[in-house]
């Protein structure tokens, strides 16, 4: 018998605290797959975000690294500049990367910071309870949006920042992708992978969006969270890859 | 050479492997100073976006094992303070430079010693210290640089250096031909290298589950401890026996030691406490010097902050000060003017 | 012939149903019975035979499901 | 009097709501009340608890030292509190719970709350089971009419409320 | 309604017309209440994008003339230090409530009272203060919050609520049949509404001509001590004449009461001092009770701050500090033995 | 005789700190004329920056806000909600904008703030002593890149903004011009008219982007930094309309 | 006939010499002496006429140029 | 031997680089110095100034209250500190500065400095007329050499460096 598919040596053998069919445990795995494929794990740094994902040096099985709220590209910047032989990555939220983190994450990207980012975009803010994230979709309701996200009452726009970071000289590669069938999942898996490959070779910031299901907040069970992903996510967040 | 360029010469004697900052008068020359001698092989010169992203660059330098510097002034430290409570709490070595200002909010550009509060009742949230050294000579700022470095990896802790505006921009020579002690390069075990042959390394500050950041509390409560019984440092300058103590440090030091020349030419005996630490507060060298003086007092470019600190130390002594704020800086003619009145009664 | 086996920590499982639902073949349902977390867990039932396409594992959020591939001589 | 009442189990299992509502409830029935949550352990997922006082005076602190109710979810809920639990009554979740061993002054029960709310059709209502296990307990303090009143103004989908008041009833009926 | 939820409606009903937050545990109730009160015609809410933005869009809002209010929990109320001194420097009011959590750092989310220092020392650079309200209970929540407001707009100040975690997420009922008194809505007249028919006005903290921020600050300056004067607040329970008193605000009061009623029925005499302003401290009235006990015991969830100003106000006396840090909370079963050992000796 | 080109009433008659051939005093001219114009300085608010023309307000005529170094949209925003019927506008240097306060700018744009933008960009940061500001040119040497800025050592590539601003709905008008000429100068005070205009039709976030020279730090003459901005600046920073 | 006339306020002028480059007429130019800022500050030379393009006038960092217009009947 | 020398002007008048200079020569005889600068007024453009002591002693503080020298290079400089101005020697630029009258303690050299920098073919030499002017007066303690050498170094482009010397010599000239 040839066992075949089973948890990766780049993910700890412990319970996630995630809710139920939460997004980033798949994509934690999918990390943790691609670290041990590409036979990084000895060498991989990752920065942790402040969202659901705070603990994830918990289940990941390799040297990690917190940064505080939306500071993980600044933190990164400050690995890999003393470390370029290290894998760096960040992991990060929607309201970590895209909210208080912008001026981080445009600066990083713009100086082509040879450091992948894995931005996981559930279209809220997970941790603090579900308040509205610059990502959240135009008559989402939320915490902090009872009556769903109006951009004429002035609650913004949905923000598109990987399209906006694809402009950027410094970004090498810039994806969109979710997480939100299998198929999904195992292209996520080879994006991942392929962002990590550019860092190895050198070519500068790489960017993965996931979009990715939060059934807690989105107040849906699992399943319907992948359902709404391809039925409205996409719509606002097209996939597929946006710079190459 | 200014303080400025010499507090960047000592972080790159140390052997400072990343820097990053943004501009901010008056710590312009240091910046600048960083940018050209960082930019070695081996080094890092990082102009970052925001104070917050520098001090999370430095976080990460840091957390990386590399000795790591970043320096600003007043309003671009106190953005900085969430940054600093981090590295206290995930006890990161990193060395903070602040050449004050003249605030609250944009104040000016003059000399001012009004962030001594900020500096050593940690500014940022949460039960935490930060070692605070002050120069005041040039030449002290070089070497306070370097023991900087070697404090902050010796107790795993951020270390401010405080230098106001004066101290930053005057320009002073320096001996630079006794070779400098660069102490306690230690491998850093705990830093993050990758994984290899060794379980994962984890660098944090967050403790959720029950009782555990209470117990990381503690522990970071006897590093405290330890410095404050350890670390202490001050220097005395003239008779052991006199009629006026005067308290103060950093460029106001200086302005001091010049009053205590003139007081004493005029018959009467001062002399001058300077802490150098400012936390841990040399109180127990204070307490010492105090109980041979008749009058104590405080002089500083503030309101009135390290006052505080004195008055702490020296619970039964009547306390005096004389400060200037915003900018305003009391003359060696002031200090001995307050000095005389007093000391007649 | 190639046959696939998977194996589910059933204590891991949080009862998403995720796999249960992405299974192609419908290979997989829910216990009767709460695991130790005190929900119904995902196991295989004996209507179907797996594929070895690992949707499921794949899919699932706490990676607790793995996919063997058995090659046996018939 | 003073009736001081721990909750504590899995962060979905409702415990925080069962909280309030008995909070809103003795509120209503002119009580002085407290309910103060500790998510604990994790933010999500993980065991957490709540304290909930009533009292017919001024409460002074929101902390409960030693609870005289007590109802307790999981398995880690039971180690974390088993040493503070000396008196009163303990309800226990069967399902999630090994063997129990406690002090004879407490009055046990110890059932299979899981089961009973899937048993009822939704499991979030395990809560509200429990509520009316303990009922009885905090009844000189809180009349029925005012839990009643409370929970028709938490559900307000009327399936919900129905399946809700049923277990109500049904710990009620098994408070003994 | 919980203590988050009081502060907001203390916000909403003192005239609060333009909130801006940033979500973060504990007191996202807080930011969720007035996401819905505050998008009623006339009022304004907006999430903003960092803590940061949320403290700089309150200063436009002051500066506009109207009711303004912030909050957040310890981590970014650090990042506010540089917003909040602004407010200083430019003597806007606003009000900002810190429901504080543990750190350093991360730290977690349980109740702390380690951001003392921050709050009453100016947490950001410069020669400030900001009063400091700290409610104990639901309803103090919800009058000091209002409080907050009045005090803010007849200083023409920033005005800190300092609530711990228990204090916001806890709830009890409030009594809202007193209609509370609104106070100190005269037309701000420095205020920027378009220049017609006045000369222009300027809103700033920058001075940079040669003295006039020292100027300016001793014009703060002016107003701190007057603060200082009237605005102590403070209040007791218990006997006058005890054998300890005990000091502690916000939740760790609420668990202290709990412990003076244990003592007493255990015969022993003590009190609580209870500060409600934590700056300007409570001196006087501090000075008064202790006058009468023969024990002073100090009671923190931190590993001592407050206590400082307690020796600052007492400094003849001796003072025991009773303290937990990372959200550890001093339980009343341990202050009771706490005292019952020190009234022993 | 009839007067007809002076000083505008939004300007005091009050002497500048600016060096001589500042573009900063050029541009003062501009807003206030246009504001002059409009008939609108009884109701405008401005909102000052950290950098060279931090007391913009001594020279204005009219009601004018601080900022802290980067939070001038913040500000504006706060101003704005609360006084809608006033015009609010923010006068910024690129490292006001595009550096420290990168986040604000981008999400007071997201959100469609009804107020406008004028985004002084001199390529340094001119108040600290011309160190590299994010449109620092490549190869243009400065306080911090003392070998000319070089993106492949990590100093970053020149940040266009206005475009990437411009992608945003809730963007109406943007456009980027300069004050190199005076023909230049008479288009950008007609662009700035416009962008208020724009507020004043309650038509969302209005940008104008003024490439600026600045002397002192270029170390060039007044005459030679205009030119310089016409042959190098120009061509990393085109002009035009970017969005309308 | 219309004439125009540049009034240049010489104490505020900083002699930066950007209307004198611009001027498309050379109308412009330094002056001899010195303004109390100690800079040879703009004048009107006396070779060529104005034309009123108003170049100066916008160019002008310090806005200290005044550009009439002078309606005249010859 | 200790002598305080207050230089105060327009930010663009190389007042500061001149305060350097004669502190790098001073260091250079040997001798004990500091350079202080403060910008005071205004960042750009406005009135700044900067001091230097230079003495055979260590150097307490970096402040001067009446200094031995002074070179005021404009009006607001000269309205700042003439109060201070008490003894020594005083250099004007006459240029710039209307009237003086200062007490007969003071030696006055009011010389048209911006006028001479234009005639020796560059404005930016104002500050090097006024170092000569000044220097027999710190001759005991900074000599020749030294400040030959340090003009030598502050300016590298061999143009330049030629007017600065000349410029030098000449207010060496009218030194007197
Ligand atoms: C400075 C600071 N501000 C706010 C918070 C509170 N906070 C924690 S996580 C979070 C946002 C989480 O959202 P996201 O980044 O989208 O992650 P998710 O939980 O959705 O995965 C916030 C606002 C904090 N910890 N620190
Ligand atoms: C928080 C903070 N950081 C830094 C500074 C210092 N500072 C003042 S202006 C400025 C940048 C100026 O550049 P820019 O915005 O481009 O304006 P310019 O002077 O070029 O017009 C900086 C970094 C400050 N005042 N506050
Ligand atoms: S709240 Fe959402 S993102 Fe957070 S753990 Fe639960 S499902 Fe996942
Ligand atoms: S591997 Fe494919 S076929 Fe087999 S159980 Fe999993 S999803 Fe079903
Ligand atoms: S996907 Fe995983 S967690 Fe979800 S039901 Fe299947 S095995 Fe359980
Ligand atoms: S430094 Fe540049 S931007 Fe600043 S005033 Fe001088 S010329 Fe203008
Ligand atoms: S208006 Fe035109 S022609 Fe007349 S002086 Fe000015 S630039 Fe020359
Ligand atoms: S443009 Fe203005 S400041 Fe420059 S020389 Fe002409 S008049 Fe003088
Ligand atoms: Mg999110
Ligand atoms: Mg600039």
């Amino acid at each position: 018998m040839n066992k075949k598919y089973n948890r990766p040596e780049s993910l700890r053998d412990s319970d996630t605290h995630y809710c139920p069919g939460c997004g980033h445990g798949i994509i934690h795995h999918l990390v943790a797959r691609a670290v041990d494929e590409l036979k990084i794990r000895q060498k991989v740094i990752g920065v942790a975000p402040v969202g659901c994902a705070v603990v994830a040096y918990d289940y990941w099985n390799f040297d990690v690294c917190e940064a505080s709220h939306g500071r993980a590209l600044a933190v990164a910047t400050g690995i890999k500049r003393c470390r370029p032989k290290n894998i760096v990555f960040t992991y990060q939220g929607d309201g970590d990367l895209a909210s208080i983190g912008a001026a981080e994450t445009l600066h990083a990207a713009n100086r082509g910071e040879n450091v992948t980012c894995i931005f996981i975009n559930n279209a809220c803010y997970g941790m603090t309870g579900g308040q509205m994230a610059p990502t959240t979709i135009i008559g989402q309701k939320t915490a902090t949006t009872p009556s769903g996200r109006n951009p004429f009452a002035g609650d913004g726009w949905p923000l598109k920042l990987s399209e906006i970071l694809s402009t950027l000289k410094g970004v090498c590669f810039a994806v969109r992708t979710s997480v939100s069938n299998p198929r999904q999942v195992h292209q996520a898996y080879d994006y991942i992978k392929k962002a990590f490959c550019s860092q190895i070779d050198k070519k500068g910031f790489s960017l993965v969006e996931v979009l990715s299901p939060c059934p807690t907040i989105w107040q849906k069970t699992p399943v319907e969270a992948m359902q709404w992903i391809e039925t409205e996510m996409i719509k606002e967040f097209p996939l597929g890859v946006i710079k190459e | 050479m200014s303080g400025n360029e010499a507090m960047g010469l000592g972080a790159f004697t140390a052997g400072c492997r990343f820097y990053a900052g943004y501009p901010i008068t008056p710590q312009n020359e240091l910046t600048a100073y960083m940018a050209s001698c960082m930019r070695l092989p081996g080094r890092t010169f990082v102009q970052a976006e925001s104070e917050l992203a520098a001090i999370n660059m430095v976080f990460g330098a840091s957390a990386a094992g590399f000795r790591t510097m970043t320096s600003s002034s007043s309003p671009g430290i106190s953005l900085k303070q969430e940054g600093i409570s981090y590295l206290a709490g995930a006890q990161l070595p990193a060395v903070i430079i602040n050449v004050s200002r003249g605030g609250p909010g944009l104040g000016n550009i003059a000399s001012s010693q009004s962030d001594y509060f900020q500096s050593t009742r940690g500014g940022g949230h949460g039960d935490y210290f930060t070692p605070v050294l002050s120069p005041w000579s040039v030449e002290e700022a070089f070497n306070l640089a370097i023991l900087a470095f070697d404090v902050a990896d010796f107790y795993r802790t951020p270390v401010l250096v405080l230098a106001d505006a004066i101290i930053g921009q005057m320009m002073e020579p320096i001996n630079l031909n006794r070779k400098p002690l660069i102490r306690n390069r230690k491998p850093k075990r705990w830093s993050l290298t990758g994984a290899k042959n060794r379980p994962p390394n984890i660098v944090k500050s967050f403790f959720l589950q029950e009782g555990l950041l209470e117990e990381h509390n503690l522990l970071l409560e006897k590093k405290w401890q330890k410095i404050k019984l350890r670390e202490q440092r001050s220097s005395i300058y003239g008779k052991k026996k006199v009629d006026c103590l005067i308290v103060a440090y950093g460029s106001q030091a200086r302005i001091a030691r010049q009053a205590v020349d003139v007081l004493s030419c005029q018959g009467i005996k001062a002399g001058l406490f300077r802490p150098i630490t400012l936390w841990p507060y040399p109180d127990k060298a204070l307490k010492k010097a105090a109980s041979l003086a008749r009058k104590i007092v405080v002089v500083e470019q503030s309101l009135g902050q390290m006052d505080e600190d004195v008055r702490l130390a020296l619970p039964n002594k009547e306390i005096n000060f004389l400060g200037k704020t915003g900018g305003g800086i009391p003359s060696s003619l002031e200090i001995v003017k307050f000095v005389k009145k007093l000391t007649k009664n | 012939m190639v046959k696939f086996k998977v194996l589910i920590h059933k204590d891991k499982c949080k009862g998403c149903g995720l796999c249960i639902f992405y299974c192609p073949l419908n290979h997989l349902e829910q216990s009767d019975c709460l695991n130790k977390r005190g929900v119904k867990f995902a196991v295989e039932n004996k209507k179907n035979s797996c594929i070895g396409c690992k949707a499921c594992f794949f899919i699932c959020p706490e990676a607790c499901i793995e996919v063997y591939e058995a090659k046996k001589k018939k | 009097m003073e009736k001081e009442i721990l909750i504590s189990g899995f962060g979905g299992q409702g415990l925080m709501s069962l909280g309030k509502i008995i909070a809103r409830a003795a509120l209503k029935s002119n009580k002085h009340t407290i309910w103060f949550p500790s998510y604990g352990a994790e933010m999500r997922g993980g065991t957490a608890h709540c304290f909930v006082k009533i009292s017919d005076k001024p409460i002074a602190s929101p902390f409960i030292v030693y609870p005289d109710i007590a109802i307790i979810l999981n398995q880690p809920s039971l180690d974390k509190f088993r040493k503070v639990i000396k008196k009163g009554i303990l309800v226990t979740n069967k399902d999630l719970i090994g063997k129990i061993s406690m002090s004879k002054n407490i009055t046990l029960k110890n059932l299979p709350l899981n089961s009973m709310a899937l048993e009822s059709g939704n499991i979030k209502v395990v809560n509200t089971i429990a509520l009316g296990l303990i009922f009885p307990f905090i009844k000189p303090l809180v009349n029925e009419e005012s839990i009643i009143s409370t929970l028709r103004e938490s559900f307000k989908r009327r399936e919900i409320l129905k399946i809700n008041l049923q277990a109500f009833e049904k710990g009620l009926s098994l408070a003994g």
